[in-house]
């Protein structure tokens, strides 16, 4: 029981249980700030695993940038408690239960696999920024011009969409 | 002519093309004029074909177009005995209907005329074609144009019955694809005149010679039969039949009856028969009680049928029958009398036909128990009637005589049983026909039939042509039968 | 190669002629003119192997002969599309220049779906394909049904993104040799490691959602029935075939050896989307949420080629992407002018527009797989690759039964169209051009020649 | 440690994504779970490229291990721009029912 | 080929002619030109006919090959006439009385307006044709040929006045019965094709084939063809159709359905005597047959009132006695009795015309009486008419009669019984025929009685000749215990039997027994004769509702109500059964069952399609769930 599987433990715990909890509470805005608790811990996991870029950019890209931006939405469209006024809770209670099942399927289907392979932990410079910097701009130029594609159609999209007329 | 261009060519794209020019024809005179000139114009050219058969004209009987392609189907038409006879039934039955209701009005007579034609083409590929695909396309082709005419110009309850009728006949037509394609795949390689090589091909010979167990055989020989079975049609499935036979047109239902039905017994002498021999022989007992079982029902439901048109119907049902057992005898004489009496059951039905129109245009009912004592008013129309629908039930010295004597004489060499219970249907033929003719032309005349003229100088002139055919073919067989004779040695060699 | 750098290009250009050029018909010339040199530079490099650009793609994306054709197919069937529905385009908003560059992007898109050889590259073209439909579907902003089916095609569409990704990564876990290459995960032939088969179902679920095949295809009617109707032509036909051919590219390379072990999850996903296409279809009033059954059925159809996977089926598919792509294209660009799509708006068609009626006749017969279309035509390659699989021939009986079913909702349009008389004699359709018409007849025309002659398509294949 | 412990957590998160969007009737919300089913598979990835890259394998090639690492990144990227697209519309939903509640979007149906 | 009696084509194509002539002219000829054109081709096809018979009896007979009607593999059947003893005495009898006929029409016919007119003589005309293909025929489908010409043509000429649906009715019911025995001798000739492989007479006949032939298949085949003759030739069971064919213009009556037609049963199995002589099964059954029907058409012939049906009746029963001789083996008997018969029954139905004619119409003897004194010739002719068909000698039916009755005692003395009581009943029924009708004080109304008057001689002419025949007609089968060497008929006959005779092993009678039995047939008909007369000469009307026995006969045994009760409404409502509830409800039920089907399951399907995300969703899941189901665990 050494400090890494501690805090893979205790990570882990953290994640799930504010997940559970992002779905599970009313307000659309503690919803949010639960995700930005499982984005939190998930870096957790990227430090753990070494992946110092990954971890950077995580928190950067999605507890900040995009969870903001979900905030802002939320915000102005001052959506509270009662956005969702009549709860189904047989629809729910099947909900949970297939997706569950899936999850045990799933799971039990791979439990099964006697390979024993191993995380390296903490070590490793496969995440470091240098390495993958080199990658992204030597094998990954390609695809990393053409994803530019996403970004123009996404701002056509704001455009067509977002504009008044 | 020669090798340049060959009969079935001709038979093929002369109709297309009248029909294409009817279409763009602008006055119903001129639609019908041309229609008619062009399909006496394809008489013409079928009736030579019938003289230069042999090796010594093969160039001119049969062609082959191949394009460059990985799949080997081809554009392979030619003409053996089967497909000359069913062809010149086809060219003769064109001007025939054309002159029966040339005093018809159909509005916008253009596609009229130009999807009858169409069908003419449709019909004479099917006949003609060697290569499994070209055949598979014409038989689709031919049924399009029908849809089109009974949809458009026929009953008040034309939709529905069209349509059966589509769904029927597509289906059976697909399963019948599915085993195009499986025998296909069992093929050998060929490689054409130009070098091109395929691993498998569509054509004649190679459909023959393909390597099918027995246990294959089996199955596909149902997915084919059925196709063939909805066409004829034969017992389970004709109830699309009636329906569409009283709903359409009468000049389209002259066609579907006179030739159409032909496609389905056409089809099992071309491929079904000589593709799966093994199954034939193991399923012909079962087709053949089928068939006999559809003689003895369709002619049942006859006697008591007060429709006229479907009467006629269930007689064509029973007739189709009787040549569909003949055809599973699969012995010399029989199938020679199934050859025969396609030929003459395509004449006989067509006279039928041409009289039930005129009783129906001049009177507007079609029930029987509605006429009555039109022999009193039309002697002449009465007489031709008569003698067309002893021929129908194979009175001697009639056309229809010799082909039911061939069938029955095969069948009964083939087991005697089948033939004396299908002889019942002799019986019941006479039954229903001087019912028929009791009830609708003796006696004395009621409202309906008060105003009925007797027949018109073109109509005369056809029901006397085909009286004529069904005298002269009834004393003298014997150029019908030779026509066909190596064909049908060849087919029942296969079996042996 | 160069249709995806070119085309994205394109839609750049589009966005500044949407700057700078205020005239609402020149981006259609523009869009044309581009399409054309896509096509071209499409042509050249499926013909000659000319290359504009040089990159290197470190092999995550291969283009041979068979991929350059179908991304021809493809682009000529944009072509059409430009100028069969071009003109449509101003009635769903004012941003005609974006519209045209939104399908420029998804062009890009389409083209790496056919030629990507990297599991990154099926992402991103994937994603490359649906981000800017999205923003289409949504384009008619004050149409509810429109902003509806954006959001429902947006959720689920990113709902399966994800469950593709899950798969994607379960792939690279499983891959003996850690590779997002879609010929080197190293499968073997034994059966497969159970990390494997989770990453398969998850890319097969996701794949099928994208070719909205049952049991996940529930996206698919209200989509295509909620957007405008000319971005449903598109989004129904092009790019639901490029995402076929993603399909069966990335099934075939990467788990063609164990075909065997997961053939039955395509026996049930064929099954289920014949079923519901066809007989959901049979029941339709609105002509468009029937197309958009049909299309579900078609799909099914071309599942078969996943099943039987081999070079018949390969060519098919080819072949069904025109065949299927024309005929639908024509059918909506006559669907955009009519004033009611019931199918009772067809009524007496054959009278008022005799034109367009035959034409369309064309395409439905198409559709339904009548001999001289080249809807026969394809359905008949598929047909022969399912048989020559060999593998359970009831699923082909099983297919053509459906395909008869088929015909039953193709022909009510028909049967409208020349037996039905009109409820009062209002025009059905508006501005009719003379252009247009003659468009129809050569979309039809590629139709019957496509029908006699396949080899126009198929030729090119192993050029 | 092991990599069993990865994918158990991962694919938990990944089904509560899934069950988020099975039970929640806010747009928002549901797109949120999106996300999260996202961030599952990017823990997954990495946790795999760790993985591998103490396989024989890595020997051979030393980078190829982040391979993953930037295919984790490249899903970020999608995932913003699906973000500022997805935001947009529902958005533009909003302005015209002034509800985000997807059990109201029933308009296309049958 | 040169052989003179290749011309026998001639005979029929002749009436063809008329046929073609009357038919195609019937608008433009008068009255006159046609009944002309009608008689004198069939009197020239007499000369022939005579001119081949003196050539036949010359001892030429001659098989005449005109081309191949059908030649397919194996089956050669040509188109041959076959000139011998058999078929040339045919010959004369139709062409003879045939003509006599045609004259005779031309008057009685005469109120029919000249067009209906002229459709008549081209029927008739027609018939003759038929009839001498018939017999001509040189192998049983040339023969089947005329076998259903003349069918058709009664059917025709019964319904001849077709606006009265009775007659039609009984028209369609002759002809479908001739059907049903059609069929029985299309299965023979088809079973001789399937065995024998020719149905030629030359070969099937010939000792080759016969051998060929197992014992079975000789008695099926001449059962089969017995079949054919039972229709033709109104036997039990299939006999209900003459008596309605009276419907038809009595000349009709006389000639198709006494004299000619109706013997063409006869004649076929006289034809194929070796096949039959071979068959001894089948002989008893026909003896059997035979010899019910004259008996059930004996007694119902006792109570008729119709003068026609009375005749009618005993045609049926002349013929149940033909086939008793045939059934014995008594060829030659038979077909004298054929040739006799033929005289004295037109004679009578042509006599029973001339009352007809001279009544008005009126048929019902109960009506007539006393004509004696309006009309002599025909009285006088149809007196020796009834003499001769009751056997009377030295009239021609004593000859025939007695040369099949000695031959069934020679066979079985039951069958000679019955055949005596046949003949007393014969008798018997013809003179109270005449006795109503010629005896006694006239009964029908005054009008009548003024109308009353003898016939024109285009009809007593007529019935002048063929009394003189049936007077002497018998003197050519003298039988042996008169005259040595008297029975020319059967010598001139001989070749036609021999082969029968070679193999059939003749008991002969002493001369006593055959004195005997002539003696005790004889008497017995005179008996029943006088008691007939002076029973009937004093009759009359008196409504007594028979009972009993003679109600059953009055009511001909109920056969028709039978038949209708167990054959014509089974089927009818076996049709209806097929037409309402299999066809409607089965089949066509079945297939646009499964247009409905389709239908509903679209309708439910769609509510799959709710419209709501969440169940999309939830829908996926499950989906994925399946697949993972489908891949990992099964």
């Amino acid at each position: 029981m050494n400090i890494t599987t501690l805090s893979f433990i205790l990570l882990s715990v953290m994640a799930v249980s504010s997940g559970i909890m992002m779905i599970r509470s009313k307000n659309p805005v503690h919803s949010i700030l639960w995700l930005i608790v499982v984005f939190f811990s998930i870096s957790g996991h990227y430090i753990l695993l070494n992946a110092q870029f990954l971890a950077i950019v995580n928190i950067i890209v999605y507890a900040g940038a995009i969870m903001v931006l979900f905030l802002f939405v939320v915000m102005l469209m001052n959506l509270n408690a009662d956005t969702e006024p009549v709860k189904n809770y047989r629809l729910q209670l099947i909900g949970v239960i297939s997706g569950g099942s899936l999850l045990l399927v799933i799971l039990s289907a791979l439990m099964k696999m006697d390979s024993k392979q191993i995380v390296q932990m903490k070590v490793g410079d496969a995440g470091l920024i240098k390495n993958l910097g080199n990658v992204l701009f030597t094998n990954y130029v390609f695809p990393f011009e053409i994803s530019s594609v996403l970004f123009l159609s996404a701002m056509i999209g704001a455009v067509i969409i977002g504009t008044k007329e | 002519m020669g090798s340049y261009i060959t009969f079935p060519e001709l038979l093929i794209w002369l109709p297309l093309l009248a029909g294409i020019l009817c279409f763009f024809t602008k006055r119903e005179q001129s639609a019908r004029s041309l229609a008619l000139l062009f399909s006496l114009i394809i008489l013409g050219i079928s009736a030579a074909s019938l003289f230069y058969t042999g090796t010594k004209y093969a160039t001119w009987n049969a062609v082959i177009y191949f394009y460059p392609n990985n799949i080997g189907n081809t554009f392979f038409v030619g003409l053996d005995g089967t497909g000359r006879l069913l062809s010149f039934l086809t060219a003769l039955a064109f001007p025939i209907i054309f002159i029966a209701t040339y005093k018809n009005n159909y509005k916008n007579a253009a596609s009229f005329y130009g999807l009858m034609l169409l069908t003419q083409s449709g019909l004479m590929g099917v006949f003609c074609s060697m290569d499994a695909l070209l055949f598979y396309f014409f038989w689709e082709l031919a049924l399009i144009p029908v849809y089109f005419l009974c949809s458009k110009w026929g009953g008040e309850k034309r939709i529905q019955a069209t349509f059966k009728f589509f769904v029927y006949t597509f289906t059976g037509s697909l399963l019948m694809l599915t085993g195009i394609i499986y025998v296909y795949l069992h093929t050998s390689g060929k490689v054409f005149e130009d070098g091109t090589q395929v691993a498998h091909s569509f054509a004649l010979s190679s459909f023959y010679n393909a390597t099918l167990s027995g246990q294959e055989q089996n199955w596909l020989f149902w997915l084919f039969f059925i196709a063939f079975a909805v066409k004829m049609p034969v017992f389970p499935f004709h109830t699309w039949q009636p329906d569409t036979y009283d709903q359409s047109p009468t000049s389209v239902t002259m066609v579907l009856s006179g030739i159409m039905v032909k496609m389905g017994l056409f089809g099992v002498v071309r491929w079904l028969i000589p593709l799966f021999p093994l199954a034939t022989v193991k399923f012909s007992h079962i087709v053949m009680v089928l068939s006999i079982i559809g003689i003895i029902y369709a002619s049942c439901i006859a006697i008591v049928q007060d429709n006229l048109k479907k009467l006629v119907a269930y007689s064509s049902i029973a007739h189709i029958g009787l040549m569909c057992a003949a055809l599973f005898a699969m012995n010399q004489v029989s199938v020679q009398g199934v050859m025969l009496q396609m030929f003459n059951h395509g004449i006989n039905i067509i006279g039928l036909w041409i009289v039930v129109d005129l009783l129906e245009k001049q009177t507007g009912v079609k029930q029987i128990s509605k006429l009555a004592g039109v022999a009193n008013k039309a002697p002449v129309l009465t007489i031709l009637l008569v003698i067309i629908a002893l021929a129908n039930i194979a009175l001697p010295l009639t056309n229809a005589f010799t082909g039911e004597f061939l069938m029955f004489s095969g069948l009964y060499k083939f087991n005697p049983w089948y033939a004396a219970v299908a002889g019942i249907g002799i019986i019941l033929s006479a039954v229903y026909t001087l019912n028929m003719i009791q009830k609708v032309f003796y006696g004395n005349t009621v409202s309906t039939t008060e105003a009925i003229k007797d027949i018109s100088w073109n109509e005369k002139f056809i029901l006397g042509f085909i009286v004529c055919l069904i005298f002269i073919i009834g004393i003298y067989p014997q150029p019908v039968i030779d026509l066909t004779r190596e064909a049908v040695t060849a087919l029942v060699s296969k079996i042996k | 190669m160069n249709a995806i750098i070119l085309s994205a290009i394109w839609g750049i250009v589009m966005m500044f002629s949407a700057v700078f050029i205020k005239s609402k018909t020149a981006p259609k010339y523009i869009a044309l003119a581009g399409i054309v040199l896509v096509f071209a530079a499409n042509a050249a490099e499926l013909y000659k192997g000319w290359l504009l650009f040089n990159f290197d793609v470190h092999g995550m994306l291969v283009a041979g002969s068979f991929n350059l054709t179908f991304i021809a197919v493809a682009l000529g069937c944009t072509t059409m599309y430009f100028l069969l529905s071009g003109r449509d385009f101003e009635k769903t908003g004012p941003h005609v220049a974006e519209y045209f560059a939104l399908i420029f992007f998804v062009l890009c898109g389409v083209a790496m779906c056919a030629t990507f050889n990297t599991l990154l590259m099926l992402f991103l073209g994937i994603e490359i394909m649906s981000i800017p439909l999205y923003i289409l579907t949504g384009s008619d902003k004050r149409n509810l049904k429109s902003n509806e089916a954006a959001l429902k095609y947006f959720l689920m569409g990113s709902f399966s993104t994800g469950i593709m990704l899950m798969g994607i990564a379960f792939i690279y876990g499983g891959s003996p040799n850690a590779s997002f290459y879609i010929d080197n995960i190293q499968l073997g032939v034994g059966k497969m490691p159970v990390m494997i088969a989770v990453g398969l179902v998850m890319l097969m679920v996701s794949m099928s959602f994208k070719v909205s095949a049952a049991p996940f295809h529930f996206w698919t009617p209200d989509v295509y029935d909620g957007a405008p109707t000319v971005f449903t032509s598109f989004m129904s036909t092009i790019v639901k075939v490029a995402g076929f051919f993603a399909f069966i590219r990335l099934f075939e390379n990467s788990f063609g050896t164990i075909h065997a072990q997961w053939q039955n999850l395509v026996i049930f996903i064929t099954l289920a989307t014949l079923l519901i296409g066809n007989i959901t279809a049979v029941f339709q009033q609105s002509v468009k949420r029937m197309l958009a059954y049909s299309s579900i059925a078609q799909a099914g159809f071309m599942l078969l080629a996943l099943f039987a996977l081999n070079v018949h089926a390969k060519e098919g598919l080819v072949l069904y992407s025109a065949a299927y792509s024309l005929a639908t294209i024509g059918i909506f660009a006559i669907l955009v002018k009519m004033n009611d799509y019931t199918i009772d708006g067809f009524n007496g068609l054959g009278k008022q527009q005799p034109l367009l009626a035959i034409t369309a006749t064309i395409f439905l017969l198409s559709l339904t797989g009548i001999p001289l279309t080249a809807g026969f035509q394809s359905k008949f390659y598929m047909l022969m690759a399912a048989v020559e699989n060999g593998h359970s021939f009831w699923i082909v009986i099983v297919a053509v039964l459906f395909a008869a079913i088929s015909a039953y909702y193709y022909f009510r349009i028909i049967q409208a169209m020349y037996f039905k008389e009109p409820a009062d004699d209002i025009a059905h359709v508006w501005d009719i051009t003379v252009a247009f018409k003659v468009l129809l007849v050569i979309t039809a025309a590629l139709i019957i020649i496509l029908g006699i002659y396949p080899e126009l398509i198929l030729g090119w294949l192993y050029h | 440690m092991d990599i069993k412990a990865y994918i158990v957590l991962a694919l938990t998160l990944f089904t509560i994504g899934i069950i988020g969007v099975l039970v929640r009737r806010n747009a928002i919300i549901i797109f949120m779970c999106v996300e999260l089913m996202l961030n599952a598979v990017n823990l997954l990835l990495v946790a795999f490229s760790k993985m591998h890259a103490v396989s024989t394998a890595a020997k051979a090639l030393p980078t190829f291990a982040s391979d993953a690492q930037i295919f984790v990144f490249f899903i970020m990227v999608v995932a913003a721009a699906e973000v500022s697209v997805g935001l947009a519309i529902i958005v533009m939903l909003y302005r015209n029912t002034h509800s985000v509640d997807v059990n109201f979007l029933n308009r296309l149906k049958n | 080929m040169n052989n003179v009696l290749q011309i026998a084509w001639l005979i029929p194509i002749l009436p063809l002619i008329g046929f073609m002539i009357n038919g195609a002219g019937r608008n433009v000829l008068s009255k006159g030109i046609s009944g002309f054109i009608g008689s004198a081709v069939v009197f020239a096809s007499f000369l022939l006919s005579v001119y081949v018979f003196i050539q036949v009896k010359n001892g030429n007979t001659h098989v005449a090959h005109y081309f191949n009607f059908i030649s397919v593999d194996f089956l050669k059947i040509a188109f041959d006439f076959k000139i011998d003893q058999l078929s040339s005495l045919f010959l004369l009898i139709i062409t003879g009385v045939g003509f006599l006929i045609h004259v005779y029409s031309t008057s009685y016919m005469h109120e029919e307006p000249a067009k209906d007119f002229a459709k008549y003589f081209a029927y008739l005309n027609l018939f003759v044709f038929s009839m001498l293909i018939l017999v001509m025929g040189a192998n049983y489908v040339i023969m089947f040929i005329g076998w259903e010409g003349v069918g058709l043509c009664s059917y025709l000429l019964i319904g001849y006045w077709f606006k009265n649906n009775d007659y039609t009715n009984a028209a369609n019911k002759a002809f479908i019965m001739n059907r049903i025995g059609d069929l029985g001798f299309l299965l023979a000739v088809f079973w001789l094709i399937a065995k024998a492989g020719t149905v030629s007479f030359d070969e099937v006949f010939s000792a080759a084939t016969l051998a060929k032939l197992s014992t079975t298949d000789i008695t099926g085949i001449t059962l089969l063809l017995f079949v054919g003759a039972t229709g033709k030739s109104a036997q039990i069971p299939l006999y209900t159709w003459l008596p309605d064919a009276m419907a038809g213009p009595t000349p009709v009556s006389a000639l198709i359905h006494a004299a000619t037609m109706v013997t063409a049963g006869i004649y076929m199995i006289a034809r194929s005597n070796i096949l039959y002589t071979m068959a001894p099964l089948t002989q008893g059954v026909v003896a059997i047959v035979g010899l019910t029907t004259a008996v059930l058409a004996a007694t119902i012939a006792l109570k008729q009132n119709d003068i026609k049906k009375v005749l009618a009746y005993s045609t049926v029963s002349q013929l149940g006695y033909m086939f008793l001789g045939l059934g014995v083996g008594a060829y030659t008997g038979a077909v004298f009795h054929v040739m006799t018969h033929a005289f004295f029954k037109a004679l009578l139905f042509l006599g029973a015309g001339s009352v007809i004619h001279a009544m008005g119409g009126e048929q019902d003897m109960r009506n007539m009486g006393g004509l004696k004194r309006y009309m002599g010739t025909t009285h006088l002719t149809f007196l020796l008419g009834c003499l001769a068909i009751a056997g009377m000698p030295p009239f021609s039916g004593f000859f025939s009669k007695d040369e099949i009755l000695a031959a069934a005692y020679a066979n079985n003395p039951v069958l000679w019984g019955i055949g005596v009581i046949t003949a007393m009943m014969t008798a018997f029924y013809m003179f109270r025929l005449y006795a109503m009708t010629f005896v006694g004080k006239f009964r029908g109304t005054h009008e009548q009685e003024h109308h009353l008057h003898e016939s024109p001689a285009a009809i007593t002419i007529p019935l002048i000749i063929l009394a003189l025949l049936a007077v002497i007609g018998g003197w050519v089968g003298i039988p042996e215990v008169f005259m040595h060497g008297g029975h020319r008929l059967e010598a001139f006959l001989e070749p036609v039997f021999e082969q029968s005779n070679a193999i059939t092993v003749k008991h002969e009678l002493s001369h006593a027994t055959e004195y005997m039995l002539m003696g005790i047939s004889v008497a017995g008909a005179l008996i029943a004769l006088l008691y007939a007369w002076n029973k009937f000469s004093k009759y009359e009307k008196t409504e007594v509702p028979s009972a009993g026995f003679s109600k059953l006969v009055e009511n001909k045994w109920y056969v028709d109500e039978i038949y209708n009760a167990i054959i014509v409404q089974p089927l009818r409502s076996l049709s209806v059964f097929f037409n309402n509830v299999v066809e409607k409800k089965g089949i066509d039920g079945l297939v646009n069952g499964t247009g409905k089907a389709v239908n509903y399951g679209s309708r439910q399907l769609r509510w799959l399609q709710s419209g709501q995300v969440g169940a999309y969703v939830l829908l996926m899941v499950i989906g994925i769930l399946v697949l993972f189901i489908i891949q990992l665990f099964l």
